[in-house]
Parts: C-alpha cells; structure tokens; sequence
C-alpha cells in the first residue's frame, strides 16, 4: 500500500464525533486481516462490492504476529493508506486509547451482538468497531483416551476435581492428560484469567483496581500450578507452548486428553491428518472451580483506522462482515463462533457446528477477556510470576501480590 | 634529445613544524642519453629524487627542467617518461601483452601500432612466448623482463629504474644486468637508475650521483668515484671489499701512522690527524719474519676462489688486505703490511671531505 | 573433525529432512525416516504459492540492488578513504565499524517515518535504499582494507602509463580488489537477504521478503513446521549456493583483511 | 582501537605547501564526487534517525497515551536505573555475551588451531564452515526450534533413545534453559565465522616461529599458549569487538525461537530485545528508545574495554 | 663432542603415487667442530636436510647419527641443537631479553643462570642495550644478532643455520659474515649452514656439501670445491664471475678448440666433445693485432673499480674475462683471448662429471 501524506479529505470533518451509517458510502477501501478466515477472500469481498458497490482495492491477509507491529508502525505514523484494520480486545483497548481507531456511533452497532463479541472490539464505553466472528474457549478431549481410562467417554468432567481425576486417569507413560499454551506471555495470561474466572475471581474491580490476586486468585494459580508440580498431569511441553495451533496439532496427534482451546480446534482435531474424528472428539463447558465454568473470550473484528479517507465506506464492511449472511459462512466454512444472536440460535448453524451447542451454553457464565491498553506490559510481567509459579520458584501468593502491584502502576500510568 | 637539470631541488614530507627533509638541495646536470645512477644507502633519498623527476612527488623547492622546460607542474604523463618498479608493478589481472600495451593505449595510440611495439619490445626482451600469460605465472626473471619491455615500448625520451634488479636472485641479477647495459647501447635514451648496490651503479653508468642523508655526496664517473671518493662517505661506500679507513697521525713531514700500530703511509697532507684510506686489493701482506716486522695478526681470511680476503687486527683495528688464490695465511699469524703500491686517499676526520688532490 | 561435521551440518540437514516429511512422521520419539514418505508437495506448494513467490522474487529483486548500490557506491567511496590523506579519516574509519553497534530497533521508527515522508514506505525502494545505508559503511570498511592492499606502485604505474584518478580506480583499483570485491558483495547481499526487523517494520505487503514469509508460518491458529522448514531451506539455499560458490574469496575477504594487523 | 593500527601510512600523493594548490583542489573535488554519495545515504538514513531516536527518549513518548508526550529530559534514564526488567535484561545481555563472545572466541582459537594442522579433508571442513554463517537468522531460529522443541524436537528423541535423558527435557519452557538454547544456536551460528577469522590468523603466523619453539623445547601446549596464542592478539581483539557488537545486537533468532515474545517469562529478553518489545509491543517509544540507546552504548563500552585490555604493552615494558 | 654422520638418508614429500623425493641418499660426515655449509640453489633441498638434522622432518629412509648414536627418534629439543632461522622467528610478543631467554626457561634453567647466560650473550653480539626492546622495533641487522644470540645462549653442541643473513643488505651481509667466522673459531661448536651465497659458503667453510636437485654434487673443502669442481654443476655455480663452460672439440691430439671459435686449448682427455672450463680471472685478453689474431669482439664492459669484467662474443658463446683495474676495452673491440695460463677443467657433456684429474 502506498501512503497518501496528509490529503485532507471530506471525511476529516467528522472526525471528532463518533461515525454514524452515512448514506450510500461510495468509492475504495483497503483493508488489512490477519489470516485466520479464508471466507472473506473466497466469497465475502465480491458480496459485498456486488451489494454496495463499493470496491475493495486490497484486501491483505497478515500474520497475527506481525500485525501488532505493524499496524503500531503505520498508526503511528498517521498513515492513511489502510482504511480498515482487524481488531481484537487487546488491540481495540490500546489503539483505541492511542486515538488510532474511528469510534462508531450506536446507530452503526447492530443490536443482537454477543457481549462478549462486542467487549473485544470496545473500550472504555466507546465502541471502535465491529466483531467479525466470535471466539469462546471450550473443553475438548480425546473419547478413546478416556474410555481406556475407565471414564464415560461421553461425559466431560463436570468440576476441576473431576478434570484433575480424568487427567490423572488419562496420564500415561507418553500421554498426558491435560496440556494448555503457557509459552508466551499471552498465553501465559490467558491461561491464568481462565482459571481466576472458573474460581469465580476477576481481574479488576469497578474501578479498575487490580484484585486478581484475591483469594480465588491464588487458589486459582496454585490449583493451576498443580496440575503440574503435583498431578503430573500437564504435558509439561505446555510450558515452551507459544500459540493455541501447536496445542491443538499436539491434540490432534492424540497424545493429549483434555485441551481447554478455541473453536477451530475442532477443525484441526477432525482434519484427515488427526488422529481422531468427529466421533472421538469430545466437547463440552471448561469445568470450573469454585463456579460450574467460566471462559475467555478471543473474538475478532474489524476496526476503521482514524486516518482512513473514506470512513462512511469502510462503516459498511464493518456491518457487511457482521450480518447474518457472513456469520453463516464462517460457522459453517470456518468453524467459528457467529458474532449475533440470532445466527447462533439458528438451528441450521448448530447442524453444521456441533461445538456450538457448548457455546451457547457457555453463554451463560462468565467470559470475559479484559483487552486493556496495557495488555502486553501485563502480559509479560503476569508470564514472568507463572513462569516462577510453575517452576516452584515461588508461591502464588507473592507471584499475584508482586503482579498485582505492578499492575496498578500501570493502571496508574494509563488511566491516571 | 632529453637533458634532464635539477636546480636547487629540495623535498620536505610533512607539513609545518613536522616536516622533515627528505632531500637537500640537489644540483646536477643529466646529460642527453646519458646512464645515471643514483647511489646509496636505504633511506637517503634516492626514490623520493626519482619520483620528483617522474612527477609522482611534488618538489618542495627549486626545479627541474627536461630539456630546458620547466616541469613542475606537468603531470607525470606529459613528461615522456618511463618507469620500472622495484616490485614492477605489473598488473596482475591484465596479460603480459595488456601490460606492455597499457600505456599506449591510454595515450590512445593506434591498434596496428601498438601491436607492432608490443611485439618489438617482446621479442628484444625475449618474452614473445609468454605474451599471453599473467605476471603470476611468470617467474621473477620473466616479470622483470616485462616491466622493461612496458617500458621501452612506449620509447620515451627517460628511463626510470627504481631498484629493477634488486628482488632477482644473485645470478639472475648479473645477467640481467649486462643486458640492462647493452638495451641501453642500444636504445640510447637518458636513463636514471636507483641502486643502494655500488656494483651495479660502477658497471652500469656513464655517471653516479652518490648520495647520503638526502644529499648529493659525490657526481661523477664511476672511476672518478672509485679513484677520486670526494667525501670518506664515498670512500666506505663505493668499492669491495670495502676500503680500509684508518685515524692517523702525522709522524713527520708527509708521513703519517696508522693509529697506534707500526703501519706507517708516506702522503703530502697539512693536518696532523686524518682518516685515512686504502683500499684492500691495492696493498699486500707477508708472514712477519721476525717480531720488529709484525704490525699485525690476522683474524679472518675468507677465501673467495681466485682471491682470499684476509682480515687483520692491526692494534685493535680492522685492515683488509685482499691477497691472490687460497691464503696460507692462518688466524693468528703475524704479519706484515705493505701499502707502498697503493693509491693514498686522505679524509678531514671532522668533515669527512677529501685531502689534497 | 567429524563431530566437527557433524555439528556444522546436522541442524541443517535436520531441517531439511523436517521440508521432505510430513510432520506427524517426525514428531515422535522414533521419527520414521522411511524414503517412501518423503515427499516434494511443501516445497511445491510453496513454490507455487503467489503469497511466497512475491516475497521471494521481492528478496532477490532488493538483494541484486541493494548489492549493486552498495558496490558502486561503497567502493568509490571506500578508494578514496584508502588512498586519500586527510583529517578525521580515522575517525570517519572507525565510524564505519562503529554503525555495526547500533541496534537496528533503535532506528525503526524514525526510519519508518523517514521513508514514509518519501513516499516509499512498504516499497522495494524504500527497503533498497535502507539496507544501503546499513550495509554500506561495512561494505566501506571491507573494502578499504582491500584497496590498501593493492601496491601504491600499481597506481603509480597507472599514473605513469596516462591514467587520470577515474581511469586508476576503475581499471586498476577495482579489478585488483575483484577477489576482496565478490567477498563484500556476497556479504552485502545475504545481509540483505537475510535481514528480517527492518523488513518486518518497513513492509506490510506488497514488499515482504522472504525473511518475513518464512517467519510468518508460525501463525496463531497455523503453526505449519513442514512449511517452515520449507521456506527455512528455500530462504537458506542461495546464500549457501553463493557461499559455497565464492568461497575461496569470502575467507580471504571477509577475515584477512581484518586479521592484518 | 585494533584498528587504527591496521591502516599503514601509505605513501600517497601527498601535497607540499606553497605548490600543487590546484593538484589539491582537483584532488578535494574528486574525493567528495567519489565519497559524497555513499556518505550522504549513511549519514541521512542513519544519522537522522540515530538523532530523531535520541530526541524520542527525552520526551514521556508513549502512543497509548494519545498525543501526549510530555519532555522529561533524562527521565527515561533515570527511571532506567531503576527498572528490574531492565537489570534482569542487562543481566541476560551479559550473560549472554559472555559464553558467545568470550567463549565463543575460546572455543574458535582452539578449533582454528585443530583446522590449522594438516589433515585430510581440511578443505572440506573450512568450506563447511561457511554453512552456519551463511544461514539467515529467522532461519536459524526455525532450525533450533524444530530440533529443540520439547514435545516434538529431535534432540529428545535421541537423547531418550540413546538414555541421555530419563524423560523430555523442555528445553524451551524455562527460562534458564531457553537461553542456553538461544546461546547455543548463536554459538553454532558465529563460531565458523570466528573460526575462520583465527585461521587467517594462525595462518599469518610464520611457521618457523612454532619449530623455534619446538628447537627451544616447547610441547605442543606450551607453543600454543605461549607462542600461537599471543600471536593471534590482532585477529583475537578483532574478533572480540565485532562478536560483541553482533552478540548484543542478536534480535532475529530470539525472535523466532521464542515465537517473537522473548520468553519463556522473558528469559530470552536481552537488552536489545527488551528494547523493540517496549517500543512495538508497549508502544512506549521514549523509553523504549532510551533502553536501545543504552544497549549502544554497551557495545562501545565493550569495545572500548577489549581495547585496552588487549592493548599492547608500551614497548620497552618490563614484565 | 658433536660428529654428525648421514647415511643414506632420503626423503620424500607426500605420499604413496604423489610422493616427491626432495632429498636423494644424503652420506656424509660432519667433523666434530666444523663448519659446514650445505650450498646449492633454490629448492635443491638444503632446507630439507637441515631441518632433519634438527629433528623438524622425519627422515624416509637411512639414517643421521649424532656422536654416533642414532637420532631419528629424537625429538628436536633432545638432540641439544640450536637453529638459527632465515627470519629469524624471533617471538614477536616477547622481548629480546625474554626471546633469548625462552630456550633456557623451557627447559628449566634455573634463574640466575639464565641471567648470566643472557648477559653473556647479549654482550658477545652487542645488543646488550636493546635486551628490552621488542624484535619488531629493531633494525635488520640487531634482529639477525637477536636470532644469534639465542642460539648461543643455550651453548648447544651443533649450531644449524638456514641462510641467516639473506635478509640483511650487502654491507651488512659482509660484515656479519666476518663475525660470524669469528664465533664459531671462539665457541667451536659443530655448525650447519645452509646458504645459496656460494661467496659465504667459500669464505665461511672447513668444507661444503653442494648440492643440486636433492642430490649432493660435491662435498669437499673450499679449495677442493673451488679447483676440482666434481661436476659441471659445481664449477658452474661456484665463482664468481662464473666459470666460462664451452662445448669444444678436439682438433687433434691433447688440442680441443672451442665451437666454431678461434680459442684452442691444450688438454689431456679422450673424448672427441667435451664441455671445456675456464675461470675467467685466469685468463687475460689483449686487442687484436690483425685480423688473423682476434677470436672475439667485446660486448660489455663492467668495471668493478679494481677490475673489470669483459663479455666477449666468441662466435655466438659469451666469454668473461675479468681484467686489472678500469679496462680501456671498448665494446665492439675485437680482441683475443689468451687461456694458457688457465687451470683447465673438463666435463663429459653428457652428465656433467669431471673428465680427467
Ligand atoms: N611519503 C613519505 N612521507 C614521509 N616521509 C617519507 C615518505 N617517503 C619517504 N620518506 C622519507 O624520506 C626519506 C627518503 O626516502 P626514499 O624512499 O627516497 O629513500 P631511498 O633512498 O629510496 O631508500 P630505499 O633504498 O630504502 O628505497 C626517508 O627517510 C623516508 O623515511
Ligand atoms: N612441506 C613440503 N611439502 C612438499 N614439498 C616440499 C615441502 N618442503 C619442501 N618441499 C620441496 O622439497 C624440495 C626441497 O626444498 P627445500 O626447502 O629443502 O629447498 P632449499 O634448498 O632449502 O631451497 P631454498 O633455497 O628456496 O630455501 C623443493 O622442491 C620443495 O618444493
Ligand atoms: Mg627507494
Ligand atoms: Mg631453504
């Protein structure tokens, strides 16, 4: 994409003010994706030029781990070459904070949103864009693995006791009950927010105070922590494990029992290379602790750059993407979570995607994902305190008191 | 055709109150076709005069003239001259036909010409076989060979030699230089000739500029040089084995003793001390009869073949006789000196210039 | 010298072998190496790929330039620090090696603006331009110490036989260095080549190179190892061929130059 | 520096005072047409942003903040001093540059002295050499990945295979263990490189040297700590400079290893690494710029240090 | 003390097929307390047998025998030799007090002693002053007496030298060579040197091994070498100027004229063609009288200052004659040459051996 140095555009005017629908939004749009969907490329992009008129100068797929960087670069440079970026919780809190993401009016958010959708592609009350799919943990597990275990293949285990008990049944010589990404800092802090919801812990309180190292907290990171130093049940690979697709590949091969993963786990664990199939692979909420389960969100939008020329046309994939008729297609093309209500409760939809039954039951505890602007300094210092936990070099108590303190610095820092 | 003058010529490297000197007041005259060497040792200056003469250094002061022209400022390429290296600085990626052909070509000579030069070069220099092989390939006589030939194809009015013999090995270099002697008879262009090696300049040149400490000792004809030394300088330098240089003092009216020992020499000189000189082929020796003979003992014969160099102490100093065929002498022996046959040289011990004639 | 061999070629070959299976079969403990598995399909995937054609014609394309440039430029620049005299060349010199301690990271934003207030950003220019100016003042130091090398005699030489400064340098100067030259050459390029920040920073798509590509098989959702491994090889094969090819020079340019003491 | 040492005087033309103005001027002209072009690209792509970079870390330059960026002066050093992250970074850095540096040249004059000797298929192993170096670092990080991975690496496979280990060794999930890895795969990267550069050396070294020693009655350790070894001084020095510039500049491998977070818990995070993770990732640019500056000045620190430490003796010194 | 006896002794390069023999059945004996130099041209292997004798190349076949007792399993520091390398190899990282004392620490000489033995032999080659400096700040000449020094300090039984001096300059050589001579008559260890300077050979030697091609020509003294060449090779290349060496045939009876020339000479040997041999400072020439009388025409003249040396042209063969003093030749003189007070040599043209007494 070539950059336009300050061009001053008719769209400029509005800049100030939340972005409404405007009416028949005309002319090109270029926009950046990571590469998670395919379905966009295949059939959504001539949909929607057909529908709109609109054309689609570039759609570009990125890697998810190149694009922070780069959209940072290009942000931060004013650039206005790109009108519409993919979005995440984490991204939507800290460029949104950056004054980087367009702010949509509420006449622009469709109303049957899923919450959780919704929150990643917010912040801070304001909405910055619109998600293109959703995404919800679940629990997935290996039926022939734990029928030689002695355990009813078709029931998961239905609290964090149960789990432990079918993980250690399931753990063998070279097999391991239960195995997760702990190798990267987000991992690191996904894994921890799961189990401090499914004790019934959260991160902040109304004002934004850090209080994840409550006692739920603790009891969540040391039963987490267990499962390795004392049950022997977590592959202890998941320590250098850096992203969900190595666990879910690692699942698939069939030397896992039980993976808390994303949606397209299901994919991968039915695929023609993987050990298993849609009859071995088992689905079901993530057993909780202290609550009967809880999940984290990972949902993905779409969101208009703040230096984009033509706002009012980008507005229009936004809500293009998050209508009925693409929702279908990444559940039934992608395996994705729908972004609206009325696609998930859509019979048709849960034929295509069995997993989806868990979903909508999922919807009914906590889900949460907390993108804040800073994210990846809580990350990083939340991996160092469990990377320490998990290594038995200190206890959870210190590792959540030492995290949660520096965590209020950076609260201070970006919300004082 | 090419007379080549440096008038007060002088040569300062570094700047300010760090230069330094290299060459003094040079003045002399190169005659037309005449063979000039420049003698002395490492370090005096000889190169940094070449080079000024090429036009590879600036002159500091005073000129040079070619031909009665003032060349200062020309650039080397206008002066008509060539130059062979000590290293002879052949290029290693062109062939030997490149090589010699180069510098007509960048004087834009015509093709047809330069092939009829090349091949005349090559065939006096005896290389026309090796033509179209790289320096390296050569072998060191071969390279040389080709640094002449670069040189004499582009039949300059001066040649510049800077040392071209002294990376050959003995024989080598003893041939090559009897034909350096006869390519000059023949070509009979103006020639200056850089050696720190005395043989060379004495059986090469009509002329030799002697030169120590970045001036001028000594111009002229290499018997003049040899029989007339102007300075003790000149006398050391220039013969070997080298001549025997002695302190003396006068015992009487025109007779003078060796420091210290019985060797007495008759010379017409004032002073009542001098350094004074004798070359070694020139004298002789026999065995001491008895003890009032013995003005010395020997410490070293080293006999060459056809003549033996014989070494003796005489009352602490070094005198060299050179004695015919295999010495009997033996290390130890007492002998004799017998100085009467030889040519005198006397030297003012302070400044080191010639006494008398 | 075996375990030697071994220890320089075996995580290549590893990797490699890793391109030629399909990954389940080497993902155990016994990786099953049996011939009738090994297979071309990822690197014909991959070869047939416009998302990693692009990046791998946009690595040769700015590898070739960025060469050339830093050629051309460098060895003017690089003869005149050799044979001219004056003050501050030291420090000019030792300025050169000195840019190698910057960290690239320092530059990228200011970098990224730089380009983009030219208008080049996410282009091969841009990414020419910029590796020019990383690669040059090594490009600079190699080669002084190369065209010190040549005999000030040669060049008086030249000055004898009629040659201007141009004409020494180009017919002299520069075909003498030629060994020392193809070394600093195949250096620039596979420092090209292979720079993977600055093209991560100073691209988004239409000049990704190969670095980059190559990087981006670890995916969130598609850790895909057999393509790694693929474009790992692919990436790593012409400089390999290039090394190898030259490397007689490259021993003798990139270290004697600097051994000299 | 080893370096200044390394340009003899040669004797150029050289300009006389008084004469030869114009010579000079010409020779001013053709030097700036020669040199002008190749300083101008370095000097404007490099020295702007050397300087922009600078002025970055003066100000409280933090994108999330919107476009709020207070000047603080020095601050960002200041709170430098103070930050664990950045100690424990440092202390990464160090320990790092430590085994590839210094044990990296160990280990290259010691091997370079193996090569040096005669054998047969030398040539083969000097050409082989030059695979490593010329591999290209993401490359490098996928290389040692595969091989090193804790679920799937070869290196388990042989090592429980032949018994080495009990069970798999995550190689990759502690910290501590990870940059070993990392120092490993750096090791395996710059040590052919450093290799060579002490061959060129011992090769410059006259081989009567060695039978002198031999004749003085020297064993072959007592030549090579006392002759070979002092003698390879320059190369040594040369060696220690750049690898200490490259080893603290490291960035592509980490990246790659550790799927571009510098972990695990940041184990891999070097001074430098930490640097683009607190620009790009935290989008704290002043202060990221303020840490990257700092690991510059490192290097120079570093270089500085060798320097004098391998500095000749004045000469006339006693022992 | 130290006799050093070869037998037989070969050696080749490489291996199996690609085997070089550098070295050809070596048998000779070295007089305890003598000097002896191993001459002979580039690459003839002198280096080779040197470096046997000192234990640095193993031997292929036969065997060396110091003292009678068989060395070849000898590593080099227990045979208590001192070698004395043609750069030297002084330790560049060590000073010159610390270079001498290197040999005698190794072998754990006890302090003092070390001192004194450096003292001693600082004093002896005068570079007592320079004991603290490093060889690269010394000039040519000190480094050479560094090299010396060393080698005497640890007082070895056999000196072994490898063209030490080839890397001073004229001067220098001379100088040293001289004072080389007297250290060996003063310590009077057994001494090995290897040069290609058959002037050094000559002036140095109690005998000479020449060698060619790997093999030995001639092992003799000075003399012997010098009057009874054994080979073509050996006349060829000892003496200087060079032994004049033309085809001749035989005229009639004991009369041999030389190819194509008017030169006839007198000798006693069968063959009907024979490579007949004159030292050119045997022989005289004077100017042709007539035509009938000349027999050549002088090319080139190279005074010498005490001599000179004239190339003549007999009939396409260069014939030097070296004549007293400035010659008043002048080239293209025609001019006879007179050999009957010439010591005759002849060859077998085949394979170059001596024919006759
Ligand atoms: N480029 C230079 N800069 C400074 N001093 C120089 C330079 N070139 C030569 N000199 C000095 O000038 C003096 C004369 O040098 P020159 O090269 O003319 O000597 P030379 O007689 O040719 O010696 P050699 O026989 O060693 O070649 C020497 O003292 C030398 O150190
Ligand atoms: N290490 C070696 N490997 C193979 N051939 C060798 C080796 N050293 C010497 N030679 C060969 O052996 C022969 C004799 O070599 P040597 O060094 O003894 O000659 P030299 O008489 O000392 O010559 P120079 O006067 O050049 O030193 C030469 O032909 C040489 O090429
Ligand atoms: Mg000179
Ligand atoms: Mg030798």
């Amino acid at each position: 994409g070539c950059v336009g140095a300050n061009s001053t555009d008719s769209n400029t005017g509005a800049e100030d003010g939340p972005l409404a629908p405007g009416d028949s939004p005309s002319g090109e749009i270029t926009i950046l994706d990571d590469n998670t969907n395919q379905v966009f490329q295949d059939s959504t992009i001539a949909a929607f030029e057909a529908a709109t008129g609109i054309t689609v100068r570039t759609y570009t797929q990125g890697n998810f781990n190149d694009l922070h960087d780069r959209f940072a670069t290009l942000f931060a440079a004013g650039d206005t070459s790109i009108d519409v970026v993919m979005t995440w919780a984490g991204w939507t809190a800290e460029f949104g904070q950056a004054g980087w993401l367009q702010e949509l009016d509420s006449a622009a958010v469709p109303d049957d949103l899923i919450q959780p959708a919704l929150d990643a592609v917010s912040w801070d009350g304001k909405v910055y864009g619109l998600p293109k799919f959703a995404s919800v943990q679940t629990m997935f597990w290996n039926k022939n693995m734990m029928g030689e275990a002695d355990l009813d293949p078709e029931a998961g285990p239905q609290n964090w006791d149960e789990f432990v008990e079918a993980a250690k049944a399931m753990t063998t010589e070279d097999r391991w009950g239960f195995a997760c990404d702990v190798g990267n800092p987000a991992g690191a802090y996904q894994n921890f927010l799961r189990v401090l919801l499914l004790n019934g812990g959260d991160m902040y309180d109304d004002e934004f105070r850090p209080i994840f190292n409550s006692e739920h907290g603790v009891e969540a990171l040391a039963k987490f922590a267990e499962l390795l130093t004392v049950h022997g049940v977590m592959d202890p690979a998941s320590l250098q494990t850096t992203n969900a697709s190595d666990l879910g590949d690692q699942f698939a091969r069939g030397s896992t029992g039980m993976v808390f993963n994303w949606p397209f786990q299901y994919a991968v664990a039915t695929a023609a290379e993987s050990q298993l199939d849609t009859e071995s692979v088992g689905n079901g909420l993530i057993p909780g602790m202290s609550v009967r389960s809880a999940s984290i969100d990972g949902s993905e939008g779409f969101a208009i750059s703040k230096f984009s020329q033509n706002k009012d046309a980008a507005l229009a994939w936004l809500q293009f993407a998050a209508s009925a008729e693409v929702q279908r297609e990444i559940v039934e093309r992608e395996g994705w979570f729908p972004v609206s209500q009325t696609v998930l409760e859509d019979p048709q939809s849960r034929e295509a995607l069995p997993v989806l039954e868990t979903y909508e039951e999922s919807t009914q505890y906590a889900t949460k994902r907390w993108g804040v602007p800073w994210s990846n300094e809580l990350d990083q210092l939340l991996s160092v305190q469990i990377s320490d936990v998990l290594n038995e070099r200190t206890s959870a108590q210190d590792a959540l008191d030492s995290a949660a303190q520096q965590t209020q610095e950076l609260v201070d820092r970006y919300l004082g | 055709m090419a007379k080549i003058e440096l008038v007060g010529v002088q040569k300062d490297y570094g700047h300010g109150r760090k230069a330094v000197r290299a060459v003094h007041e040079l003045e002399y005259t190169i005659e037309d076709g005449a063979f000039v060497s420049l003698l002395g040792p490492s370090g005096c200056g000889k190169s940094t005069t070449l080079n000024m003469i090429a036009g590879l250094e600036e002159i500091t002061s005073g000129e040079i003239l070619i031909d009665g022209e003032r060349v200062d400022d020309l650039p080397p390429d206008k002066r008509d001259l060539a130059f062979v290296f000590q290293d002879y600085a052949l290029y290693p990626h062109m062939s030997v036909r490149e090589n010699i052909a180069f510098g007509l070509r960048m004087r834009k000579v015509d093709k047809p010409e330069i092939e009829r030069r090349v091949a005349d070069a090559a065939r006096r220099l005896e290389i026309s076989r090796v033509l179209d092989n790289r320096p390296r390939n050569l072998s060191g006589g071969q390279r040389q060979r080709v640094a002449l030939a670069r040189a004499i194809a582009r039949r300059p009015k001066v040649f510049l030699f800077d040392e071209p013999l002294s990376n050959l090995d003995a024989m080598l270099r003893d041939q090559t230089r009897s034909e350096l002697k006869l390519l000059h008879a023949e070509l009979g262009a103006t020639s200056v000739y850089v050696t720190h090696d005395q043989e060379e300049a004495m059986t090469l040149s009509d002329r030799i500029a002697v030169m120590s400490h970045g001036r001028l000792e000594q111009y002229g004809t290499p018997e003049e040089i040899y029989h007339q030394p102007a300075t003790e300088f000149v006398a050391r330098f220039v013969g070997k084995p080298k001549m025997n240089l002695l302190p003396a003092v006068r015992t009487e009216r025109g007779r003078f003793a060796v420091a210290g020992s019985a060797l007495e020499v008759d010379l017409a000189a004032e002073p009542d001390e001098l350094t004074i000189g004798l070359r070694p082929e020139e004298c002789t020796i026999h065995l001491a009869e008895g003890e009032g003979d013995a003005v010395g003992t020997v410490r070293v014969v080293e006999p060459l073949g056809n003549v033996s160099d014989v070494s003796i102490d005489l009352n602490g100093h070094t005198f060299v006789v050179r004695t015919p065929g295999f010495a009997s002498f033996r290390v130890g022996d007492p002998v004799s000196v017998d100085a009467t046959a030889a040519r005198r040289h006397a030297f003012d011990p302070e400044t080191g210039s010639r006494l008398g004639h | 010298m075996a375990v030697l061999l071994v220890y320089l070629l075996a995580p290549f070959v590893w990797m490699t072998v890793y391109s030629l299976y399909p990954s389940t079969a080497l993902q155990t403990l016994t990786p099953d190496l049996d011939p009738r598995q090994l297979r071309l399909d990822s690197y014909v995937a991959l070869l047939s790929d416009p998302t990693f054609l692009r990046p791998l014609a946009n690595s040769a394309i700015v590898g070739i330039a960025t060469t050339i440039i830093c050629m051309v430029l460098g060895s003017a620049c690089a003869y005149v620090l050799a044979r001219f005299r004056f003050r501050g060349r030291q420090a000019l010199l030792l300025s050169m090696l000195t840019v190698q301690a910057i960290p690239v990271i320092v530059l990228a934003v200011p970098l990224f603006i730089l380009l983009r207030a030219f208008g080049v950003y996410d282009s091969l220019i841009g990414l020419i331009v910029t590796y020019s100016a990383f690669i040059l003042p090594l490009v600079v130091w190699m080669l002084v110490g190369f065209f010190e090398e040549i005999p000030p005699s040669l060049e008086r030489a030249a000055i004898i036989d009629g040659c201007n400064r141009m004409q020494i340098m180009v017919r002299i100067a520069v075909p003498l260095a030629a060994p020392g030259m193809a070394a600093t050459a195949i250096l620039a390029f596979i420092t090209s080549w292979s720079d993977f920040f600055l093209a991560k920073v100073l691209t988004i798509t239409d000049a990704i190179t190969l670095p980059v590509r190559t990087a981006s098989f670890q995916g969130l959702f598609a850790m895909d190892y057999t393509s790694a491994a693929t474009a790992g090889v692919i990436t790593a094969v012409p400089v390999l061929v290039l090394a190898l090819l030259a490397q007689r020079w490259i021993i003798r340019g990139l270290v004697e130059g600097a051994v000299k003491g | 520096m080893a370096t200044t040492t390394r340009r003899p005087a040669l004797p150029g033309p050289r300009d006389s005072a008084g004469r030869g103005r114009g010579r000079r001027l010409r020779d001013f002209r053709f030097g700036l047409l020669m040199a002008g072009p190749a300083l101008a690209i370095i000097v404007l792509l490099l020295g702007y942003p050397m300087g922009y970079a600078f002025y970055m870390s003066l100000y409280d330059w933090n994108d999330k903040l919107g476009g709020h960026r207070p000047f603080v002066g020095l601050g960002n050093y200041v709170a430098l001093l103070g930050d664990a992250q950045v100690h424990a970074a440092l202390g990464r850095t160090l320990v790092f540059a430590a085994f590839t540096v210094i044990g990296g040249v160990v280990l290259a004059v010691l091997i370079g002295a193996l090569l040096n000797v005669d054998f047969r298929g030398r040539t083969v192993v000097r050409v082989l050499l030059l695979v490593p170096w010329a591999v290209p670092p993401v490359v490098n990080g996928i290389m040692w990945k595969l091989i090193f991975d804790g679920a799937t690496g070869i290196v388990n496979a042989i090592g429980l295979g032949l018994g080495v280990f009990d069970e798999r060794v995550q190689f990759l999930a502690d910290p501590d263990l990870t940059l070993s890895v990392l120092i490993f795969a750096e090791m395996w990267k710059l040590l052919p490189f450093l290799c060579l550069l002490m061959l060129a050396g011992l090769q410059g070294i006259p081989a009567n040297l060695s039978k002198a020693a031999r004749i003085d009655g020297a064993n072959a350790w007592q030549r090579f700590s006392r002759i070979i070894v002092p003698n390879l001084r320059v190369p040594i020095l040369f060696a220690l400079v750049v690898q200490t510039m490259w080893s603290l500049k490291v960035f592509d491998t980490i990246f790659v290893l550790t799927g571009g977070s510098g972990g695990p818990a940041e184990g891999t995070t070097t001074i430098n690494f930490l640097a683009y993770l607190v620009t790009f990732s935290n989008l704290d640019r002043g202060y990221g710029a303020a840490i990257a500056v700092i690991a510059m000045l490192l290097v120079l620190v570093f270089a500085v240090l060798w320097v004098v430490l391998l500095r000749e003796r004045p000469k006339g010194a006693r022992r």
